[in-house]
């Protein structure tokens, strides 16, 4: 069944200074894809997941949400993605729920759970109102994870989300990829260890890029 | 061989064109910068006050006009390239900032000079020269930035992005300068005014000028398009220009 | 319109601010002349680096030629 | 559409009350440097009165330059920065959330404690309400315009040097009305003049700085 596809990217490179990185990427995801980015260190993973996130200009290419090219109209675009970068994106001296209630207002459209349950479902329970660089890296990742279950937009792009989660997170952050799914929306994230979610797509990247 | 795709204004089409009439207007640069300083040196008359150090003055305003228009042309070269993305307005920014220091500098060192004789220290906070000086440190500052960037797009976006806020602000610094210097020498010329000078003396002030302009469009041309062989080495006009068909001319 | 100065002598005196003219005169055309000089030396340097990549290049395809023509040879 | 201001405002004072160190620094460097203008120069009370309103003026602008640098730092380095810049609330608003946040934390106190080192440099009478209404005004342009410096060289290494390098040139005219300002009004003129313009120039860059700061972020997120 083609459904139109909803995010699709568009033979997007990227150059820095006269090396290539990727070239000739073209996906198209519809409701319900999950893609992982795979590729040797240094193949561009984190480049490309920042130019889905439009923190990083293509070279050459486009990307495409519900047919209409994505910087063209980057506020409802914006609107409908979620981007975990390689950094935690916390403030260190504030507390985890400090954090998710600025990240909040600054990402306004998520449901009206209360951040303190959030946090508690992702295994903070008595860590929230610690200042975060009190926290281990396992946990920081998780206090940058619940942002997954407030948010309302279809679309994740997670760079590396599995680090420094401990085996039993790992499968809970799986379900939830998967129920993210299956509820429509799309999820692309990058990671080295092998994701054991069933028929997830993959995009190879080394020098030129191939979907499996 | 990677063959780069390029956005409009392809830097091969201008090294092309470039290539053919930057002969002649090197010839006109330097014809007109050789009558100007012969007549200015030796034929235009001497000053009442000043006597013959006011023959600096044919190298200290046109050099002071490009220096001040050469900002206005790397800033909108910036913009150019930011906005519509253009490889080779990058490159006419990046060439056009050590040219407009260059010459910011040669106003410096001229005015400084010529304050010696006529104030008796080299260095006076006259507004003008006052107003150079801010001027050479935006200058300055579009080059640090241009150089302390690893990435070559990242170092032309936040350059561009400088010397507009540059730009902008130049009219702000020249007035604020002129306010402050409450008991400024009022600028030799303007345009739009009749020249407060003798024509005799004013003449070859303006084939100076016309001189320095054209000057600095040699000047810019040759920067730029040594930019565009270096940002062009991998391509194949490149190679075969430097290849064994290649013709080895300008 | 006619030669300001009596002689060579007086016009390089300039009754006293020639060295200050011709300083500024100087330093100028030195500055003038460095803008025009150092793109075209930069350009040559550049050209003779893109010619030396071609040679290596071109002697780098010849080694893989010249060591597969070896290979085949033992093979016969 | 101000949700997003609001917050950033918010957490920035908060940041700034959780670790109070920065926030003394600025006044810190203040009070230090004029108590080193007397030991350097002179004791004697007219003298420094005379070139009270410049030094006042100078160590403020100085002080600013020294606060404004890590504006940007911690977001960058945390990764907060990269969430503003993909957010779907306008980048400039955020931006001069951040800008806003920061005047209050530096400019604010600078302008406080510019009157008592007033009277630490013998400044007459008639300067005092000009100093304090110019500064008030000043260093709020001179956090806008700082900002869009520390958004250039945010990404970069040693981007201490560039940065005063940049925005020395754009603080020049707050620098000079309000020192005049300070100026006149000691030496008996009106000061609407000058005071007129710095409105101005607080109203220009609150205009322009806030879109350069945002396209500078962009830029070195790029980078």
């Amino acid at each position: 069944m083609s459904q139109a596809a909803v995010l699709s990217l568009d033979a997007i490179a990227f150059e820095r200074d006269d090396n290539l990185l990727f070239s000739g990427v073209s996906v198209a995801l519809e409701a319900g894809d999950i893609l992982q980015v795979e590729g040797p260190n240094g193949a561009g993973k984190t480049t490309l997941l920042r130019i889905i996130a439009t923190a990083l200009n293509p070279t050459v290419g486009r990307l495409i949400w519900r047919g209409e090219d994505a910087l063209r109209h980057r506020q409802t675009y914006l609107q409908n993605m979620l981007f975990l970068g390689h950094l935690p994106g916390l403030k260190q001296s504030l507390s985890p729920v400090e954090n998710l209630q600025w990240w909040r207002r600054v990402h306004p459209d998520n449901t009206s759970l209360e951040s303190l349950d959030v946090l508690a479902r992702m295994g903070l329970r008595g860590y929230e109102d610690v200042p975060c660089y009190t926290l281990s890296a396992g946990q920081q990742r998780r206090a940058a994870l619940a942002r997954l279950l407030v948010t309302e937009a279809p679309l994740w792009v997670l760079d590396e989300p599995f680090t420094a989660i401990d085996k039993q997170g790992v499968a809970e952050l799986e379900g939830l990829l998967v129920q993210h799914a299956e509820r429509g929306g799309i999820v692309i994230l990058s990671t080295h260890q092998d994701v054991g979610i069933p028929h997830i797509r993959r995009l190879q990247l080394t020098d030129m890029a191939r979907v499996a | 061989m990677w063959q780069w795709f390029h956005r409009l204004g392809s830097p091969r089409w201008f090294y092309q064109a470039s290539g053919k009439w930057l002969p002649w207007l090197s010839g006109v640069a330097v014809l007109l910068l050789m009558i100007g300083i012969a007549w200015g040196l030796g034929f235009a008359p001497q000053d009442a006050k000043q006597g013959n150090s006011f023959r600096i003055i044919y190298i200290h305003v046109p050099a002071s006009f490009l220096a001040l228009a050469g900002y206005y042309v790397m800033a909108l070269a910036g913009a150019v390239g930011l906005i519509w993305k253009m490889k080779l307005a990058d490159m006419v920014m990046k060439s056009a900032a050590p040219i407009g220091a260059a010459l910011t500098f040669i106003a410096l060192v001229t005015g400084a000079v010529w304050g010696k004789p006529t104030w008796g220290t080299y260095w006076v906070w006259d507004a003008r020269i006052t107003s150079m000086l801010v001027l050479f440190f935006l200058y300055l500052g579009v080059i640090a930035l241009q150089y302390s960037y690893s990435g070559q797009d990242a170092a032309n976006k936040a350059s561009a992005v400088l010397s507009l806020v540059g730009m902008v602000n130049i009219p702000i610094i020249y007035k604020s300068v002129d306010w402050w210097y409450t008991l400024h020498q009022p600028a030799t010329i303007k345009l739009t005014e009749a020249p407060s000078m003798h024509p005799d003396m004013f003449h070859p002030l303006l084939v100076m000028i016309l001189g320095f302009y054209c000057f600095y469009a040699v000047v810019l041309i040759l920067n730029t398009r040594t930019e565009i062989l270096y940002r062009e080495r991998r391509t194949r006009w490149v190679q075969d220009m430097v290849g064994p068909a290649g013709e080895s001319g300008q | 319109m006619m030669f300001r100065f009596d002689s060579l002598q007086d016009f390089l005196q300039m009754s006293g601010h020639g060295p200050y003219v011709w300083s500024a005169y100087v330093i100028s055309i030195a500055v003038m002349l460095w803008l025009v000089i150092s793109p075209l030396r930069r350009r040559r340097q550049l050209l003779a680096g893109v010619l030396r990549q071609q040679r290596r290049e071109a002697m780098r395809q010849h080694q893989e030629e010249s060591a597969d023509d070896f290979v085949t040879e033992n093979r016969k | 559409m101000g949700q997003g201001f609001l917050a950033i405002l918010r957490r920035d004072v908060l940041l700034a009350f959780r670790n109070r160190g920065e926030i003394a620094n600025p006044v810190i460097f203040f009070f230090i440097v004029v108590t080193l203008i007397p030991l350097g120069l002179t004791p004697e009370a007219s003298r420094l009165a005379e070139i009270a309103p410049g030094i006042l003026w100078v160590m403020a602008l100085l002080a600013s330059l020294l606060s404004v640098e890590g504006l940007f730092l911690s977001d960058y380095r945390d990764g907060t920065l990269e969430q503003l810049v993909i957010s779907p609330q306008p980048l400039y608003l955020m931006v001069l959330a951040k800008i806003l946040a920061h005047w209050l934390i530096s400019g604010l106190p600078l302008t406080l404690l510019a009157p008592v080192l007033g009277m630490m440099l013998s400044l007459p009478e008639a300067g005092y309400f000009p100093l304090v209404l110019g500064l008030l005004m000043g260093t709020a342009v001179l956090s806008l315009v700082g900002a869009i410096g520390a958004a250039l060289t945010v990404a970069l290494r040693k981007g201490g040097l560039l940065l005063s390098l940049i925005v020395m040139p754009l603080y020049m005219p707050v620098l000079i009305f309000g020192s005049s300002a300070v100026q006149r009004s000691v030496d008996g003129f009106s000061i609407e003049g000058p005071m007129a313009v710095m409105g101005a120039l607080l109203a220009f860059s609150l205009l322009i700085s806030p879109f350069a700061t945002a396209g500078a972020l962009r830029v070195s997120m790029h980078g």
